[in-house]
């Protein structure tokens, strides 16, 4: 690991406070039913989002899953839209057209929410098609699960972006467990970084709870991507600390392997090395921890305050409405 | 039902969930495949605790990997198993279609009759749970263009407690689609609920002003406005389709006979969906039953929304279906 | 057409590819991409040589993967790009309707209005050749039920010429549907022919006694019934929809205000076909105009057989159309 | 090389000859209007289907692709119902309602003629996890190009069946181009072989003009999955001299590759490698042609002398008329 930049981590330890916040709040709304339908928290997985987010420029596009709120908060999309989105109303980032699963911002470049299992790849490859043609240096990230390695849109999607040299993080996610199914019945071999091989590309597979060691992971993989080498997979180990969605049991997975990985938790991680590390005092955490609770209050609020769309505007948005007829 | 039958309260959920209990009791050759199907116990929980009955080879989950899993249970039911598919909802079985149309519905014809295929898959369907554009599809509609699959839309607890084994008796596949909204739904069902044909229609409820013509959980909705219209004096005749491929003329055509009325509601998108089929159809077999011009109540072509309230406008409510009613009765 | 207007003959596949080169020409962002369009030419031989003018990037052959160059070219719309995907043929697009149906149509509604698809998807289409089943679709009146898409279904020469362009300027995805058969037809087209409209059916032939709806190849064979019932006495008015979704119901509603009969004549299955739609919407929007129920021919509801006998009586054929439309006249 | 056994290489040789023949013959009746739709010839990759089919028993299954007419006469499909499905009759193995893209047979456990490339991979992995349900030591075996491997059920079939480790033979037939588009602007990575590795499973590459290799291979293959170690991916590397189908013009491809293909012609390599061995003479080589003359000649008589089905009988087999109403 290279030297501790406090600044900078501080920066990333602000980032996976607010997004363990945010998401606990979230959870918090969704049992007062001002959030409804699918949420999907990403708490335990703070590091991968951030940690990947800190290598990548504005122009650099993001193509993201379901469980994108770390990805969005840390991508730079503000608390106030994706939480307003999530309580359906008018001042979400979709209009509340999208909810949780849907977060899109055309700002910040990022393209999704989606929540179609590997729907995602063959998009972010576009995006990636359109630089290379259009001669523009950007990178296209791509977040997925370990569960969308055995869709056929995977195996599509890195050949095609290996095939052409494109410019894409394939970003796996791999906390182990598709929804209730574990990686050891779902893949063959489980081994997710090792299959780029197949389509002759570069890969490595980093600790997903360490936000430090993605964050230089994902610089080897987007430096590589950048000097105009190819796509590049990074498979990430990490670990959920909630259950799937807000309706998961947890019938397939133990307590204690729960906890052990909590252990782990990115955050409390960092925390430590920076301590460690001399860099960081309690009072500085609890500056941090008021920063983030305000900002996700201010979310709440705003949330609160926001408006419904009127009904009349139902058919808006099937087709743009800037066509000449 | 008869009264002398002894009944149970329970669920479309319960009632799905013997059903495949029962199937996999009855006949070895029977099996559960899908997403999460056993060690989550179904995403809908309808299959939990089955795992452990059945071990997971007969309760076996699956990658993800639609197109795969919907291929290997078309090629197991011709190897001489009787595999239920549990695609996770229809949002998801987009990406097995080529299998379902070009395979599991074709080969008996490409083969000259040499190979069917026994092959049973359930999805759950349908919007109502603000899941947004992805998760909300209703499509069992558009499943009833492909001949050579037969669509099921079970309803009621009776209709989710006996199709499955019906469907598992078809030399053919058999698509059945159980609407998400419906697996809490509480009904009574006979103790000794078995089999149901699937080859009606079937009238829930007598009327003589007008026909309405549904399936699935707008039947529900149905009936609610039907009890409101009574207070009219109106009184509506419910028609559950239960099997939308192929379809049963004949109970509907002499509903109209009777009516000379009809509305159909259909949570499928309007243009081009099961509705348009069902009009047409009454158009050419009873043009000249028809004291008005057919109605359709549609949910509106838009992508589904998340906000709850634009979801709501874009269903079919019982409000609206009252609203219709009423002009229908109206003007003739 | 002008009768100043300089003409020549040409092909329908002429038509296409000359729409294509000028694409490709006109606009930077453009280019084409699916199976074999590059090395092979196109396996219609509709872009035999463009590689060799636009080169590899702009004419990109794909692996196999319809939902993976689909998603890309959803992608690449999203990043700035024009691009035109050719499905090879709507058989294979199947494996692509997730990408279509979830992302391409989807995106505008979901994003709240911010991400637009600018995306073409082009693919043959039909029966016909004794291609069997798996290989003798018709889906573009079943792909006409997806909100957010456009489905065109050029017929004409002019058309195949025009379409691309007027679908290129869209910010929303179209599909473009070629008749596989249609590809050697001959015919003349304006030396300056160039982008047609894409929101109005067209008049085909104009005539008093029945409206005849139809589109694509089924077009031809409509023309001829019409000539040959003309010898009775019979004036068939013929209405190509061009466009599949959205329908333009104002030229047949206006054409039935005179005819009162119509007849539905669509080469995709019956049930839950284009034709349901459109036999619906008569009803809903000419009902008294109409002095006959309204009549569908389509096509049988089986796999395509191969052999040539049993597709050509699977198909909607001149002989049928005739029939028809004399058993209407005869009727009132 | 194993020891050449006459009897056993004649039978090859005779096979081989007897698909060069017939789809010679198949080729002149296309031109001849009498067979129509879609035409595939197997002209070059012979030995594959031949040696792979030596390995497989009765009880095994098989599914093809639409360029199965080697496969399907290797397995032991009779000419004449071939070809009298191809002329669209009534005699013919589906009545003639699948032509040369769709032979079906259930006495020989022929599943297809597939005419979705990759589409029939689930179905084998299927038709063998019946097999495993059951208790059967059966394989089966699966023919696909080298276009099929970039589909995604390509991807999905080979992690199912590895991860549940069962019977199926995946054979590759790489005759470097799928129609037009050659196996270098198709994948990332064009060892096709090695792709077994990302699914843990066992996989070899044979040189598929060889039928006596091919065999060898086969035979390894079929051992393999015989002894419950799962299931194999074999890679024959093969050649198809014709055109992709009768509409082909051949731009992609010099004359002089194909010629240099040529010069390895299996039935000749085999011819020459018997002869070299003092095995056969050409006195054989005539009988065997003229048997085989004899058999194509009377599949075409046959075919010729077939009914056409009933047009009222369109709808059947749409539904099985065994179905209890
Ligand atoms: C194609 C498809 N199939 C099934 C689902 C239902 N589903 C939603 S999330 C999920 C699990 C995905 O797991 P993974 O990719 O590992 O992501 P994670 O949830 O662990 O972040 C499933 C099965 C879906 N959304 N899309
Ligand atoms: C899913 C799908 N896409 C496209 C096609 C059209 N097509 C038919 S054969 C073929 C090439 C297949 O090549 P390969 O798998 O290498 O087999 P080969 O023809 O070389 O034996 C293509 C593109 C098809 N039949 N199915
Ligand atoms: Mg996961
Ligand atoms: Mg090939």
């Amino acid at each position: 690991m290279t030297t501790l930049d406090k600044k900078h981590a501080t920066r990333l330890l602000r980032q996976m406070l607010l997004i363990r916040r945010f998401e606990e709040k979230s959870a918090e709304m969704y049992s007062a039913t001002k959030i409804r339908g699918f949420l999907h928290l990403y708490i335990g997985e703070e590091a991968v989002a951030v940690g990947v987010m800190a290598t990548l420029t504005p122009e650099d596009a993001v193509v993201a899953t379901y469980r994108e709120h770390g990805q969005a908060l840390a991508r730079g999309m503000s608390a106030d839209s994706i939480m307003a989105e999530m309580f359906g109303k008018k001042e979400g980032c979709c209009l509340g057209r999208g909810g949780s699963m849907h977060l899109f911002d055309a700002a910040t470049r990022f393209y999704g929410g989606n929540a179609i299992v590997a729907g995602g790849l063959p998009l972010a490859v576009g995006l990636a098609l359109a630089d290379a043609m259009q001669g523009r240096k950007r990178v296209t990230c791509c977040f997925f699960g370990d569960g969308a390695v055995a869709e056929g849109d995977f195996h599509e999607s890195m050949n095609l972006a290996s095939l052409w040299r494109l410019p894409v993080l394939f970003l796996c996610e791999n906390n182990l467990y598709a929804m209730g199914t574990a990686l050891r019945y779902t893949q063959a071999n489980q081994d997710i970084a090792a299959k780029g091989a197949s389509y002759n590309m570069a890969s490595a597979v980093v600790d997903g709870m360490d936000v430090i060691a993605v964050e230089e992971a994902a610089n080897i993989a987007v430096t590589h991507i950048r000097s105009g080498q190819g796509p590049y997979l990074l498979e990430c180990r990490t670990y959920r600390f909630r259950p799937h969605s807000m309706f998961d049991t947890e019938q397939y997975r133990t307590k204690a392997e729960v906890e052990e990985w909590k252990q782990r938790d990115p955050i409390e991680l960092l925390a430590d090395q920076l301590t460690g590390a001399g860099l960081f005092s309690e009072e500085e955490r609890q500056t941090l921890e008021q920063d983030v609770a305000v900002e996700v209050e201010d979310s709440v609020a705003f949330a609160e305050a926001g408006t419904w769309e009127a009904v009349e505007d139902l058919t808006r948005f099937v087709y743009s409405e800037r066509r000449k007829a | 039902m008869n009264q002398q039958t002894a009944v149970r309260t329970t669920t479309y959920r319960e009632a799905v969930r013997e059903a495949l209990c029962e199937a996999l009791r009855r006949d070895e050759r029977v099996f559960l495949m899908g997403e999460d199907v056993g060690h989550y116990g179904g995403c809908y929980a309808v299959s939990k605790g089955m795992l452990t009955e059945f071990g997971p080879e007969r309760i076996r989950d699956t990658p993800l990997c639609e197109s795969g899993f919907v291929g290997v249970g078309i090629g197991a039911a011709l190897g001489g198993m009787r595999p239920i598919v549990e695609v996770m909802t229809v949002n998801f079985s987009l990406l097995a279609l080529d299998q379902i149309v070009n395979n599991a519905a074709t080969l008996l014809h490409m083969s000259g009759g040499q190979f069917n295929v026994p092959l049973v898959i359930r999805m759950a369907t349908g919007a109502g749970k603000q899941l947004a554009a992805q998760h909300a599809h209703s499509f069992e509609g558009w499943y009833a263009h492909i001949p050579g699959i037969r669509v099921l839309s079970p309803a009621t607890l009776e209709d989710a407690r006996g199709m499955l084994w019906t469907a598992l008796e078809d030399p053919d596949p058999v698509l059945i689609f159980e609407n998400n909204t419906l697996y809490n739904m509480e009904g009574i069902l006979a103790d000794d609920a078995g089999p149901v044909e699937i080859d009606h229609a079937r009238v829930r409820r007598p009327g003589r002003d007008i026909t309405l013509i549904t399936y699935s959980a707008s039947l529900f909705k149905s009936l609610d406005a039907a009890e409101i219209v009574v207070k009219d004096g109106i009184e509506v005749e419910v028609i559950d389709l239960r099997t939308l491929r192929p379809l049963d003329d004949a109970t509907y055509i002499a509903s109209i006979a009777k009516t000379h009325r009809v509305l159909i509601v259909d949570e499928g998108w309007r243009s081009g969906g099961l509705s348009a089929e069902i009009s047409a159809r009454i158009t050419e077999q009873a043009f000249y039953d028809l004291d008005l011009p057919v109605e359709r109540l549609c949910t509106a072509e838009v992508p589904i929304p998340y906000a709850g309230h634009m979801e709501e406008a874009a269903l079919p409510q019982v409000d609206k279906i009252v609203a219709i009613i009423r002009r229908m009765m109206d003007h003739g």
